[in-house]
């Protein structure tokens, strides 16, 4: 038996409130807590999500959340990778329980996030590759989310058009999510008006960042049978996989991809990698995923996704996606909470808070946004630095 | 007098070139410098040699910025101009970012297109200019598009 | 069976050398793999202490140690928990091992350090409570070394010759230590003669911060019997535990301690309680230690670290040293590797440094300080808030 | 005009003491104000009054700062002296930081000798004296020392 319970989840909404990230992660921990129905004197691990923009609290994290919610001598610990934060933290919990040394885990995440472009933390620093893009290269984020689109248009076909029609499908998804930042409808021609940030991205195309926060309790499958649940959500893998030499993609902050001249890349990108290590762990196909949740960083970027996960043939989303078989009672329903379009992006809640809703939608209770009869979904992600996660729970 | 933006990453004569390195155990090559270990995992070298990568290629992807980017960049003199971004595959098999040059956008270049490294005045500081290398789109005409 | 087994152990000696700690993790990484006779492409799980004086690299720490010795599709993970970042990151490699999900898995931390007091990162935080305590109070790293130490003082009669006898018993252990920075033999009228930084502590009774890095290569018990290792040296416990509420001793960086008016103190001291479960989750006891590799952040506190680790009773750690049953050849030996009185502080590693000195005293390595016979060692620190780690081996 | 250093921790007349908070549920004070949750265990209350400390205690322990501390710590004016430190024990059972009084170094005190809380002047700025909270020793031959 290699599979932990997800007893209970629970979020502080995202926008943008201005308050301590320690405040984002005790509401949402307490809202996990309450959801389950455990007492915090019953956890006996808390792992957080650092966050590094937030002075030394958010580079100790799981201390920070431990000592707010109450210093109970909980084992702690706090994980770090970019954009997979969450993941790798909840991994870290399921490693403990499946070995036996925790039964009762507390995974959190919160972060405070400045407006604009995510920079670098001040000073100078001329060997850090994340610092030496924005002053060698003004090469902010969005600029390589808007190297992945662009391909897909020269290569695929692909037309501003269709991402547009990714940020309307999310939005609409996410329309009566509480959690939620932004529920508005948006027009194709909302997003094709608003200004072009990082050609062929349109302002309307690339998420914001926001501040939030989202906790899951893990527990061992033994401990919720004896709190009488039989049937929990289950976390069937955790994909954290890292690429192989040479990393044939240009990835986030690098100046260059590896040398393919003197070792082969391999049959896979790193993105796919991820999505396939998740379905062997789980012993699962993507013929089996009723539901996903995926990182759309951009518009454009959720339609590379689907490929990756298996969710369709290379080149092919944008069919899918014109035929609304990634909305909401679509074939295979891609985004429902709303995505980081809805969201806007709280780096070490993120993959967290997409874990948070699909337990939501594996138990039924997504209300307004509910794919029918999910049983199982996937989550993916990617960070920086080679860091990715692919989760998947199922009922 | 220019100065490069930062020291030893690429010349500055009338053909410029990127300068990385070459793994002497194994022959891969790196940019930005490599020169402590080599990343191939399945070589332990440790001795590098510098290695001028080629100066032309194809484009892999490309982009602008068409909002001033945040510190640390440096913007160049007057108002915000947006300027191209791409990345490009070199004969070698590695892809590498930069600039399109000056005068250049998207509409320039697209994948597969050819390009060439020039150098270019990337900001103005207490010292005088300081350039950086960028990617010229060399067919105009040529292309698919 | 929950232990875990110490295949290799490596380090990049301690200096100041002024090279990137990616240069001295991968060091000694390809250090322990040499001596555990393991290749790199076996790994199959990375773990990295991280290092927050770094830029992104020092964040991603299990990611740039993975991608430095070349990616290979390992999962990674990166730790942070202060000076307990080594411990937990090894906490993460066994737990991973245990719940089956890696084999092999390479544990490593370095760092790269400023001269002088270690200093908050730049810009002004005025929510962050290691920005403020300098801000406000001019309270560094010494000075909470220097409350513990005057309480020695004034409790049990401690001097400042007492704490001077730590360097120079240290100062010995490390003389032939090829790791160690500082090789020189140290007597107590140096220690004396040295000024004095915070009362009663003087300059040559506080560690320095140094540069470094160390390695550690765990493996299943079953890969290293695979490997022809029937006894190698094995993980018993690694103690992670956090404290309870009220927190009565103050504790770097904090202002205050918890109010103990409402609900009343434990029994243990943090400190204490560290050790204890060490000893609780390896079934051994105090008696049953040959050596101790402690965190003399200060000397005094070598002596805190024998009653906290139950040692000897509160009070009466001088007595020890004074016998000389705290130096290689005594009833228990304290810091043969020298400590980091000869070490100096490299924050991610040093958790990890002293797993190596203890596996290599216990396979009876230690060229020039071995403690004859160990079989059983126990290490301790402690970081900022709530972090702090004990770890056993046992032979 | 003398402003505090920081807003909001602590009272400057002639009386002056630290702000903190406490817990309405289960009566927990904190130092330096705990707004938002309760950081008792048992607690989940999150309402929270302004709560002033006591403004004598004991000290737990004490030392001095010998070397100027680096920033973002502030000297005052002049060439720099050494200042005294000290955690003090409250009667209601919380230990707090503080400097020494202007002119109280390590020999003024001992562990369990009475102090009391001044204001005095940390730095001055642009805006002129910044004051802080500090412990002043109030028995100086009455010790065991
Ligand atoms: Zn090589
Ligand atoms: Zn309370």
């Amino acid at each position: 038996m290699s599979d932990v319970a997800v007893l209970g989840v629970g979020m502080h909404p995202w926008g943008k409130w201005g308050d301590s990230f320690v405040k984002y992660g005790v509401a949402a921990a307490r809202a996990a807590l309450a959801d389950a129905d455990v007492p915090w004197t019953d956890v006996d691990l808390v792992v957080g999500g650092e966050t590094v923009r937030n002075g030394y609290g958010g580079y100790v994290a799981g201390s920070t959340f431990a000592s707010a919610l109450g210093w109970n001598g909980a084992r702690i610990a706090t994980s770090y990778a970019a954009c997979a934060t969450g993941a790798q933290a909840l991994d870290v919990a399921r490693a403990k329980i499946l070995a036996g040394q925790s039964e009762v885990a507390l995974v959190v995440g919160a972060d405070t996030t400045p407006k604009g472009f995510l920079a670098p933390n001040a000073g100078e620093r001329w060997d850090d590759p994340d610092w030496l893009r924005f002053r060698l290269l003004g090469m902010t984020n969005p600029a390589y989310f808007a190297l992945y689109a662009r391909r897909r248009i020269d290569l695929y076909g692909a037309t501003p058009e269709d991402f547009a029609r990714v940020k309307v499908k999310n939005a609409r998804h996410g329309l009566s999510n509480p959690n939620a930042r932004y529920r508005k409808e948006v027009a194709v021609a909302d997003v094709l008006g608003s200004p072009v940030v990082a050609d062929p991205l349109h302002l309307l195309d690339i998420c914001a960042t926001s501040d939030g926060g989202a906790a899951v309790l893990l527990t061992s499958v033994d401990y919720a049978r004896r709190r009488g649940l039989t049937d929990p959500v289950r976390v069937r893998a955790i994909s954290t996989v890292t690429p192989t030499f040479p990393q044939t993609v240009i990835d986030m902050p690098l100046f260059s991809t590896d040398h393919a001249g003197v070792v082969p890349a391999g049959e896979r990108t790193f993105k796919e990698s991820l999505a396939h290590a998740a379905y062997e762990e789980a012993g699962l196909a993507p013929e089996d995923v009723d539901v996903a949740e995926v990182y759309d960083l951009s518009t454009a970027l959720e339609l590379d996704w689907m490929e990756d996960l298996g969710l369709c043939d290379r080149g092919t989303a944008e069919e899918l996606l014109r035929a609304g078989e990634t909305t909401i009672g679509g074939r295979i329903p891609v985004n429902p909470s709303g995505g980081l379009a809805c969201f806007g992006e709280a780096v070490p809640a993120q993959a967290l808070a997409q874990v948070c809703e699909l337990t939501w939608q594996l138990r039924g209770q997504a209300t307004g946004r509910q794919v029918e009869g999910a049983r199982v979904g996937i989550t993916a992600n990617q960070g920086l630095f080679g860091h990715g996660s692919s989760v998947i729970l199922s009922r | 007098m220019a100065t490069p933006a930062i020291d030893g990453w690429f010349t500055t004569g009338e053909q410029p070139s990127l300068l990385g390195t070459r793994c002497v155990t194994c022959g891969c090559v790196y940019f930005p410098k490599q020169d402590d270990y080599c990343r191939n995992p399945g070589c332990d070298g440790s001795e590098f040699v510098e290695h001028a990568l080629s100066r032309t290629g194809t484009v892999w992807s490309y982009t602008d910025a068409q909002y001033q980017p945040p510190p640390p960049y440096q913007p160049p003199p007057g108002d915000y101009r947006s300027f191209g971004l791409a990345a490009v595959e070199l004969p070698e098999g590695i892809t590498v970012l930069g600039q399109l040059a000056d005068g250049y956008g998207v509409d320039d270049v697209h994948v597969g297109s050819p390009v060439e490294l020039v150098v270019e005045t990337l900001y103005v500081d207490d010292e005088g200019p300081r350039t950086i290398w960028r990617w010229k789109p060399t067919d105009l005409d040529g292309g698919t598009r």
